[in-house]
């Protein structure tokens, strides 16, 4: 068995046949440009990100949230990393690499369209002709990450198999993959895959610990107590605590999306959160051995989160090996909650959080009021994964619609807004 | 006893539908209707939820036979009714075959295929490189695990397939996902030539739509062919349209007829433009 | 005559008596605290700038559009700060400097509803209430941004009267002041208004400059031929332009948005365009003597611009100077034009500007192709002063009503959209 | 000859109303009934378009009388055409004084109003540091320029108006725009007090409503009072509800009537409950 990107029991390239050369491809790439920093690869990656990307990005101390659970809570701000969220840095790098490659064409699938968005600016910035595989479901609930993806000239194509979400929009550009594989690069968008995507993914976002870890020592001459971040596939988490795993006096907590229910429908196949490091069993999907939502056949699940960006039946196998490892502590706040905290967050710091990210905040309030065991210490470090632009009529529409008490009287604006809307 | 016994006397005819499409009964009768048109091994697929390999027809038959209700148990059972005397080959995702219980691992999986009297594998998801485990079951029951090679694949991964391949290859004829086109392409021809000197017969699919084109790839060299796409289309249509089952059996044997047909045909004689 | 905040001919302090203690407060909090950094005020706003606003923003080089223009084009990007746009630098200034004054209450007027984003999101940062006044027809036409004010807990109250743009909002925000100064901030969202508004909004905005005019030093070892920015008050560009004044070899070009015409019709009061500075009359609007959009009477028109944040009968006192002055060179951009360099920025360099910012874009275009007697020279500095995620539906609208070239087909997106938001 | 003559032997009563609301001839009725009612001195709103000290009920007037089509020159010939007695005040904003041609500034302006015989200035958004231009213009053509002093102004600025204001200065009554309110403020008193040693006689104005705040501001000390919202109303409901020119006439002259009446009575008697 082949020991490429293995993680424990998980990892490997489960990919059809056509596409294992570009994989080999792929890897010697990632060794020569990634990891030897070939032709100036890494050098050049990195002065992108700079100048293009907005990096570094700050680490804020919160003075609300501090004062409110008497922590030392700090941010590291991927939200103002061009784009919106952390996305860039793997979509930057991967399309880089691709043109090292000499590849002429980029694919991608979008959940929340975050990657999407950010691959697609990353294509024209690099001047590489793109296209976007993206649920129905998921435009439906991204417009404006639709119209920027197709603004900055991507095409995006619709995908209507399944219920139209992230799951469905992989396999879609697998499929492309593998018919057009030889001009072509495949961005994946989060640390999953076959190999070497999990490993090249994580070692573009380690940017983040790589700043957030020394920002924190040169603020508090300290290691913090804990760090967190959301979880989807893993990409913004895995990059905030790359350069943490070697600190074992830092708790890693890897907040996934609670849905409504961690309850499984096993009838309908729909299991209502996307919780999968805790509930997860592991399986193979989209090229790799991870840990899966699916039922006792092995069929995959359909997963739910509010979130479309977390809304994913898989995790990235590193992630699911250092939960095993009981190196990253697997946690999950339901949509109620991530909601909450979107608007705490919103309205304590002036910081309004992807949906994806206000999953994190909603953990640190939990754990902050005593409703864990694990109170997270004194200093935190959050990843604030991206901004929640991209949400603002979802937040509008699910906060109305289960009446969470945080949230601020929208009716007026609904309304006026809808007529402007409609005039288009 | 290996599958590649049929492909012995004369070039072998290797047709593609997915178990329990679009319902368990008919599926059946359609299995049966391509053993009766000439098939010489059927590759029967067990729907998994994230076809990656597939071309939206295949899709499209895979999401009619999970709602219809199939699952690996029901397959095997589906297996067991068949009253074929045709052998079978079991198409399907890695993650099944994985997950199969109550062993870790594809022992399991294996296991119940062979007791159902599946003769061999293809799973699309699964590389040479990741299939010692799975080999290793198939060697212990009896079953050929057979491998695709693709128009990309490198000298050097044509040596760790040949390593593990057995039964047959399937030779893909393009890049792509499985689906009827009407262009073939040529690297078919090419490929192989790169494998000629393979003991194991190679069966060439992806695209074949026709008697003609089952012709051309059989006088390109080939020892068999596999029909996928061309074949579930008309489960659809029959499905669609609401034609009775007994003339979608009529229609798939009549097919399959032609498409045996016309790999006979290549073998005898080059077809008339090439 | 005083000589507070007199710039040439224009400036001055034209306010109601009972806004007039408020206003000397004022001025002499501006000298004790931004003049003199009195208590660490600017140690602490320059801290914050960088750590809740992600400065220093980047100087980027333009690969496409340099090789494009032939020339070495540079992007200083104010995009990337919190908010989406420049206008952090002040509203954050502004709202801590209410703090240290004592006050309890903050208000501010917003057109494209960026500053009033800004001021929304300082105020939730520094915790300070906060009310915004937005015009209707703006409200209509910038829907993301009202969204994102009501998130960060403050209030939106719309202004029905005229056309319902930001003159309007001005003048209500006004009114709310002399009602309420004793306890109350106006956050004035452009280097317009009386003295000392003008000054103090130019001197938190030079951040901009102070940045960019070292990092092209850093980068080419010289000094840009051009520096541009988008005019609507003024205020990135007289950000951008601060640290380059006393650079005579650096020209300095102020670009406002042309409309649909800069023909005036005088009948309805309208001018369908915002080009103050090139065909602005001197009076005196909003507390300050300026140039302005007017009819012979001395009657404020109506402006028009399809970017709502350049929507402005006036322009800040010191940039009119700086006209007269033949510093600043005024020049403009129609509609149609800033929105086919709309487009060109987000296709070819993966950065979605907001409208505003694409008449920079515009004019650059133009000049390098030949338009304008002024080719710009060989390196040109441009203020990228805010992204577009707030523009999405209106350039989705108007480039398809206008049959815009340059613009990506999205009837196919429209239409999911709509239908996605109307779930809501 | 200058306004304060109309301080004298009473208190004053100064109402306002904009000129050309909602049209010239209504309008012109409508200050003739304000003389009718005794009035003292009238202020004669000229519009501008963007009234920044202006609440509500006097900026919907203000547009009214725009879109009936008031101009400056339009309404010096309003000013004309009143065969009133009582003394006239423009009311306006800075911008309108400085564009009036021919000349650049203010002088034009305060000629032609001189020629049209306005007595008086007071532009809202002109502090007493920006008047040097319009003060020489004034005393040249022989006008008073009217100051506003708020609840807020400080003793220093206090000085600077001083220095400034001739006809009568203006006592804004309380904090914000103009408008009829139902609660007097207590500043008031407290403003009268600070500039009771001033000569130019005082006007209390913001806010007024009825005789019976007329009665308790002149009570502090006032020596006039200034009502504009609560006129400026009835003659939006006139327009609103087509009641007849006529009708909404005699309504101002009587409300006009009752505001002169409190004025009175607050110089003669304490009013019951203070
Ligand atoms: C802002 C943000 N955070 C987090 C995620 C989840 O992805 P990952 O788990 O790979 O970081 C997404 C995905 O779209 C996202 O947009
Ligand atoms: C992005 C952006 N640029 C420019 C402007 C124009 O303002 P100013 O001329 O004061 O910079 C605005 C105003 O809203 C804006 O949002």
């Amino acid at each position: 068995m082949s020991s490429i990107g293995e993680f424990g029991d998980y990892g490997g390239q489960y990919v059809p046949e056509a596409l294992m050369p570009a994989i080999e491809e792929l890897t010697d790439a990632y060794e020569r440009y990634v990891l030897h920093n070939e032709d100036g690869f890494m050098d050049e990656f990195r002065e992108r990100l700079k100048d293009f990307g907005g990096r570094p990005t700050p680490l804020q101390y919160a003075d609300q949230l501090s004062e409110r659970y008497d922590k030392d809570v700090y941010l590291k701000r991927e939200d103002l990393l061009h784009g919106g969220a952390h996305k860039l840095n793997n979509a930057l790098g991967q399309v880089l690499l691709a043109k090292y490659m000499g590849k002429e064409r980029i694919i991608a699938e979008t959940g929340a369209g975050q990657h999407g968005t950010a691959t697609a600016m990353a294509a024209a910035h690099l001047d590489m002709p793109c296209e976007i595989y993206m649920g129905e479901t998921d435009i439906a609930r991204q417009r404006p990450n639709v119209f920027r993806m197709r603004l900055n000239g991507a095409e995006v194509n619709p995908v209507t198999t399944g219920r139209g979400t992230l799951k469905e929009a992989i396999s879609e550009t697998m499929r492309d993959w593998a018919a057009t594989v030889e001009r072509t690069h495949y961005v994946i968008g989060s640390i999953v895959g076959p190999a070497p995507f999990p490993s090249m993914v994580r070692d573009f976002h380690a940017v983040i610990s790589e700043e957030a870890r020394k920002q924190i020592l040169d603020t508090t001459g300290d290691l913090p107590d804990s760090v967190m971040a959301c979880a989807g596939g893993g990409s913004n988490t895995m990059g905030m605590f790359a350069e943490f795993i070697d600190d074992p006096e830092v708790d890693l907590v890897a907040v996934e999306a609670g849905g409504s229910s961690l309850q499984v429908d096993e009838e309908e196949g729909v299991a209502p959160n996307s919780a999968t490091l805790s509930t997860g069993e592991e399986g193979v999907l989209h090229g790799a051995r991870t840990k899966l939502l699916q039922d006792s056949d092995g069929q995959i699940m359909e997963s739910h989160s509010v979130s479309a960006g977390l809304d994913y039946a898989g995790v990235g196998p590193e992630l699911a090996h250092l939960v095993d490892e009981d190196r990253v502590i697997p946690a999950n706040v339901d949509d109620d909650a991530a909601l909450e905290a979107f608007h705490r967050l919103s309205q304590d710091e002036g910081i309004i959080p992807a949906l994806e990210t206000a999953h994190a905040f909603g953990y640190l309030h939990a754990a902050a009021v005593g409703d864990h065991e694990d109170n997270l210490g004194d200093v935190v470090v959050i990843n604030v994964s991206g901004r929640g632009d991209k949400d603002l009529e979802t937040v509008v529409e699910e906060t109305t619609a289960r009446d969470i008490d945080a949230g601020p009287e929208m009716d007026l604006f609904r309304q006026v807004g809808r007529s402007g809307g409609d005039s288009m | 006893m290996s599958l590649d016994r049929n492909f012995t006397d004369e070039p072998a005819f290797v047709p593609y539908l997915v178990a329990g499409d679009p319902t368990y009964e008919e599926s059946l009768e359609y299995v049966e209707a391509l053993a009766r048109g000439g098939a010489d091994i059927v590759e029967l697929g067990l729907p998994f939820s994230e076809p990656i390999a597939e071309g939206s027809t295949i899709q499209q038959a895979i999401v009619r036979a999970l709602d219809g209700g199939m699952t690996p148990n029901r397959y095997f059972e589906f297996v067991e009714d068949l009253t074929v005397e045709v052998p079978l080959v079991c198409m399907t995702y890695y993650n099944l075959v994985y997950q199969y219980g109550p062993s870790d691992g594809p022992a399991s999986f294996v296991e119940r295929a062979a007791q159902a009297g599946i003769e061999g594998l293809v799973i699309p998801d699964l590389p040479a490189e990741e299939a010692d485990q799975l080999r290793e079951a198939c060697d212990e029951h009896g079953l050929d695990l057979v491998f695709i090679v693709a128009p990309t694949t490198t000298d050097e991964r044509l040596e760790r397939i040949r390593e593990q391949v057995s039964g047959y290859v399937y030779v893909q004829a393009r890049l792509g996902t499985t689906g009827a086109r009407e262009d073939l392409s040529d690297h078919t021809a090419e490929t192989l030539e790169r494998i000629g000197e393979w003991t194991v017969p190679k069966a060439v699919g992806f695209g074949i739509k026709t008697g003609e084109h089952a012709q051309r790839i059989v006088d390109a060299g080939a020892d068999g062919i596999i029909v996928g796409s061309a074949l579930v289309n008309l489960v659809a249509e029959g499905d669609d349209e609401d034609i009775s089952t007994a003339e979608t059996a009529t229609r798939i044997e009549n097919t399959a007829s032609e498409l045996k047909a016309g790999a006979l045909a290549g073998r005898e004689q080059p077809p008339e433009q090439q």
